[in-house]
């Protein structure tokens, strides 16, 4: 019965919340508008940012950062969904959300493990 | 210089007569101290005596006079002219329900949704009266009371968009009410509340809108009552699925 | 009439004396099937609007015979004494009742019930649940209600006539307010819980729906009307609203003063005055003698003046933020909102107003009226503990005590009850609905408003039957009322509809309010000496030995006919009452 | 007799509120934040891929529209942010005795924080 998976999915958002609330207005700022631009010097080259990305809490980090915010997003999404009117399919709006944040959460594990 | 007026634009619909609402204006005397509740016994008492709505105690405890004024869901009995003066006030009954008449709605869903929950105090073992009352330290009071002092009123009702687009969604005051009786420290009925709570339509289709706080006149939170009780729920969860051995 | 509603009992009104009644009555036997018939949504009763608290002797510094004393001096010896006993007696069992059921009680910090002090009582023993008392009382009984399958609900519906038929109540007429259908609900047994009728008064405390419905029914049916000549005035209104300061604010250290800053209750026997109340002194003496205090000082010229009338202050800015927020946090929203004042800074504008009829149903110590199958409990009864004059937090508990016991009785006499006669019961209703067809709805012709009519009634009793009365007042309202009852059959109605059609519940409730205010008035000319609440200026002394008694008031076609009963007098025999001593 | 009445409604509703369009936008600021995570996890990929792909990525990164986006993204996810932690204590609440910890207390702890972790990630990053 779906009703009683919610508190899992709901306790995936939450964290995905908390997680994205702290972390992602730096790290859009610093990967997405920082470094992108080239304003962060020499502290993101390639060797640089293999060698910080390859410890093993670098990873465990960014595996976190990604996934949760996932399930924060397809949890968010989903209600969005409904609340414009697509309520034909409830389950079937659900299982496409927690799908992709699924799929999105694997992507992630197999990048970072081939570091 | 004349009398100072305000106009009134009521919701008028009547089951009998029409198909669809329509609004009416207004014209009455302005009174600095007057509610818009007095403006419409104003209109009742000597304009239009057909003009439908409820209203008992005019001091903003027994809850029957909920409208939307301005599109915002308040106490009519509460609200005054001259918030709104000089500009016209717009009356019409709470939004999400259905309108039995002009600005009365029908409560029969919200009155079934309140028995669902099991709102009365659940023990297993009832101590005699003569043993006296169960203790209960004012802490114990504190933890429970802000959602005990829920009015009916529907306001938080009227402010919720997710009860609007879902009337199956069981809703703000009830499930505070719930989370009051969950939190009392005299209560052991909880695991009885949860399945209504954690069912298809309970806690888990609210998305925290948050406009149910602001609405209600009683300060209750239930927004807060709905967050706290999805974070109770979810520690049952995960304590039954990771300690099936542990039962509760 | 296509459809009879039958149950065992019906309970009319749900408020807390209807809701406990229809508990007690399933829990007593629970193969009876029982109703509750209420005009409004149980939780929107008036019972939600009492803030102080509700008595009880639960303190060991307490005891019965205390709580005994304060209410029968309190009601200037005018209640029955054995009554009263029984009442005090099961008072703490109900309070407890309720404590069990979710109540939220304000408690001592070991977690024992706390009380506090209220006017007119020797030792504190007022259970409050901050100041919202009878909100909290109402809502955790409508939600115990709730758990009891056999408790069904009539939301909304009008009871217009009590069915009478072999002698006994056997029922009654009632208008689904949605589909404005006249319905005949049969049963053994019938319970009135229809609060009183302040609104036969232009300012009142009361809500719009306490226009005593229940007792203009009983009236109707032949039964006796008691003490409805005492009316009892709160000292603490808000001018203009009526809205009620509750006596909460002066049990916690309130005082009153007049325009010059004067404590002037000092003057009229209360005294003498102490920085913090004492009990049955000063502010902390009994409703009847304080409004009666306001009324000679607005003659002496030492009140304020104000757009709504003259008004004193009550004054609780020496309890400071914190007690004002835990104790009387309601006081101060409702003085904050209509009095545009914060009580924390600024002293609050109050003055007498019309809150409770001492007066109600007659009925026994079992809530049984003289009519069989007739039961009635809460303000629409007179039972009667009250006497002259109420006690502040008396009426909370009367509700549970008495509503409880008649919700047994009845259930007792539903259970062994010979067949009903369906067709004759059948036949009345069909005759009151053609009655309201015919008087309001089928109609085309009179030119008599509702709100005009009903606004001259409350002004004719208020100027004839307020604080202070004597017979040319009184003769006046009762003329006044014989015209207005005259000129009723000429109201036209805008609304001729049937659904939700609430222009027709304002006549039909003003059909009973004349009724009631009849009563009050004949009865109040009947009595020819002051006592508690009636204070006739022409007669200004008790007269125990002419009036010991209760007034009854018979409904005819023309005066109400009044006789008298004894009051019953066990221990406590008539005394002065003694108050700031 | 048509019996009750039923308002419709539209789906544009929340376009006639303020308080529901800043709901919407709310929950909207979930998609600005996970576009981004996938724009991050190719970063990462091609850091994986080697030197030509990471270069040749941040270069796509570096183009008006990238930035543009990430600027967006940005005040997106800072909206999330304010709104989560002003919204925990609805959540958490925390009691001493018969006080509750007051909102802004546990609001501001969160703000405290995020400003810790914020400027432990830049440090971590740039500090190279």
């Amino acid at each position: 019965m779906a009703g009683t998976r919610e508190p899992f999915w709901w306790s995936l958002f939450a964290a995905g919340g908390a997680v994205a609330a702290l972390l992602a207005p730096v790290q859009i700022a610093l990967t997405g508008i920082v470094i992108a631009r080239g304003w962060a010097g020499q502290s993101f080259t390639y060797d640089r940012a293999l060698a910080l990305v390859s410890h093993p809490l670098s990873r465990l980090y960014l595996f976190v950062l990604i996934s949760l915010p996932l399930f924060h997003w397809a949890h968010r999404f989903r209600f969005t969904l409904i609340d414009l009117g697509l309520k034909w399919s409830r389950a079937l709006v659900a299982g496409v959300c927690y799908g992709a944040a699924v799929a999105g959460t694997i992507l992630a594990a197999l990048v970072l493990i081939r570091f | 210089m004349p009398d100072p007026t305000i106009t009134l634009e009521i919701f008028r619909y009547h089951p009998e007569q029409n198909e669809t609402p329509s609004f009416r204006r207004y014209e009455i005397p302005y009174r600095e101290d007057w509610v818009v509740l007095d403006a419409i016994n104003y209109i009742k008492d000597h304009i239009d005596g057909t003009l439908a709505y409820r209203w008992s105690c005019r001091m903003g405890v027994c809850g029957s006079c909920g409208m939307m004024i301005n599109g915002t869901p308040r106490l009519s009995c509460a609200a005054f002219l001259r918030e709104y003066y000089p500009n016209p006030v717009r009356v019409e009954p709470l939004a999400n329900f259905p309108v039995e008449r002009d600005l009365v709605i029908a409560l029969d869903d919200f009155m079934h949704k309140l028995r669902e929950v099991n709102p009365w105090l659940i023990r297993a073992h009832e101590q005699p009266l003569s043993d006296g009352e169960y203790r209960q330290t004012p802490d114990e009071v504190a933890a429970y009371k802000q959602y005990s002092m829920c009015i009916n009123c529907m306001l938080c009702y009227a402010a919720c968009p997710v009860y609007a687009l879902e009337p199956r969604f069981l809703g703000p005051a009830a499930i505070a009410l719930a989370q009051r009786y969950n939190l009392d420290s005299r209560d052991q009925g909880r695991s009885q509340r949860e399945a209504v709570l954690s069912s298809e339509d309970g806690i888990w289709d609210c998305t925290l809108v948050g406009e149910c706080t602001v609405a209600c006149p009683e300060h209750v939170d239930p927004a807060g009552a709905i967050q706290r009780a999805k974070l109770a729920s979810t520690i049952d969860w995960y304590k039954r699925v990771l300690m099936p051995w542990g039962g509760r | 009439m296509n459809e009879i509603s039958e149950h065992d009992i019906i309970v009319v009104g749900g408020g807390a004396a209807g809701l406990r009644a229809a508990i007690a009555a399933v829990q007593a036997d629970p193969r009876l099937d029982v109703a509750i018939v209420s005009k409004v949504y149980p939780m929107r009763s008036h019972t939600v609007s009492a803030e102080g608290g509700a008595a009880a002797v639960i303190k060991p510094n307490d005891s019965l015979d205390e709580h005994i004393n304060d209410t029968i001096s309190g009601s200037d010896w005018l209640a029955d004494q054995d009554v009263v006993e029984a009442f005090v007696r099961e008072a703490p069992h109900e309070l407890i009742q309720l404590e069990h059921w979710g109540c939220p009680w304000s408690r001592e910090p070991d977690g024992s019930i706390a009380v506090r002090p209220f006017g007119g009582m020797k030792i504190e023993r007022t259970w409050f649940a901050a100041d919202k008392v009878g909100f909290h009382l109402l809502h955790t009984l409508f939600q115990t209600s709730l758990k009891f399958e056999t408790i069904k609900r009539y939301d909304e519906w009008y009871g217009t006539k009590l069915l009478v038929e072999n002698g006994r109540c056997q029922g009654i007429v009632a208008i689904e307010l949605r589909s404005g259908q006249v319905r005949l609900l049969a049963a053994n047994a019938v319970i009135l819980c229809t609060g009183g009728a302040g609104r036969i008064y232009p300012f009142t405390t009361n809500g719009a729906i306490k226009t005593g419905d229940g007792m203009a029914m009983a009236y109707r049916a032949g039964v006796p009307l008691k003490d409805m000549e005492f009316v009892q005035y709160h000292p603490t209104g808000l001018p203009g609203t009526g809205i009620l300061i509750t006596e909460a604010a002066r049990g916690e250290g309130g005082i009153l003063v007049n325009k010059d800053g004067y404590r002037y209750l000092q003057d009229y026997g209360l005294g003498p005055p102490e920085p913090w109340p004492r009990l049955r002194a000063m502010e902390l003496g009994p409703r009847d003698k304080l409004s009666q205090a306001f009324v000679h000082e607005t003659r002496k010229g030492r009140t304020f003046a104000g757009p709504y009338g003259d008004y004193v202050h009550l004054d609780v800015r020496h309890l400071g933020e914190e007690k004002i927020n835990t104790k009387i946090p309601f006081v101060r929203e409702l003085a904050h909102r209509y009095a545009g004042i914060d009580p924390v800074h600024e002293p609050i504008p109050v003055r007498p107003v019309v809150h409770y009829m001492m007066g109600g149903v007659h009925t026994d110590v079992s809530g049984a009226t003289p009519l069989p199958g007739l039961y009635a409990a809460g303000e629409a009864a007179c039972v009667s503990i009250n006497g002259a004059n109420r006690l502040g937090s008396n009426s909370l508990t009367e509700c549970l005590v008495f509503g409880a016991r008649a919700g047994r009785h009845a259930a007792a006499l539903a259970a062994q009850h010979p067949p009903r006669d369906r067709a004759a019961l059948a036949a009345q209703a069909r005759d009151e609905a053609s009655r309201i067809a015919a008087t309001f709805i089928r109609k085309d012709t009179g030119a008599e408003r509702v709100a005009a009519l009903r606004a001259e009634m409350t002004r004719a009793m208020e100027e004839g039957t307020g604080i202070y009365r004597d017979e040319a007042s009184l003769r006046k309202t009762c003329d006044v009322l014989r015209e207005l009852r005259d000129r009723f059959p000429s109201i036209r109605l805008d609304d001729r509809s049937l659904s939700f059609n609430t222009e027709l519940i304002a006549a039909l409730e003003l059909d009973f309010m004349l009724d009631v205010a009849e009563a009050v008035a004949h009865s109040a000319l009947a009595r020819t000496e002051s006592r508690g609440s009636h204070q006739r200026t022409d007669h200004p002394r008790r007269d125990d030995t002419r009036f010991l008694k209760h007034t009854l008031a018979y409904r005819t076609d023309a005066a109400p006919r009044i006789d008298y009963l004894d009051v019953v007098i066990t221990r406590w025999p008539p005394a002065e009452r003694v108050y700031g001593r | 007799m048509t019996g009750p009445y039923r308002r419709p409604v539209p789906s544009t509703w929340w376009l006639h509120n303020r308080a529901y369009f800043l709901f919407m936008l709310r929950e909207l600021t979930s998609v600005f934040i996970a576009a981004y995570l996938i724009l991050l996890l190719i970063l990462l990929y091609r850091l994986n891929a080697g030197r030509g792909a990471y270069e040749s990525y941040l270069r796509f990164l570096g183009a008006p529209g990238m930035v543009t986006f990430h600027v967006i993204a940005l005040a997106a996810a800072l909206f999330h942010t304010v709104t989560w932690f002003n919204l925990t204590p609805k959540v958490l609440v925390v009691r001493v005795g018969a006080r509750r910890v007051p909102a802004p207390i546990i609001a501001g702890v969160n703000y405290a924080a995020w400003i810790v972790f914020s400027a432990l990630v830049a440090w971590i990053v740039l500090r190279g």
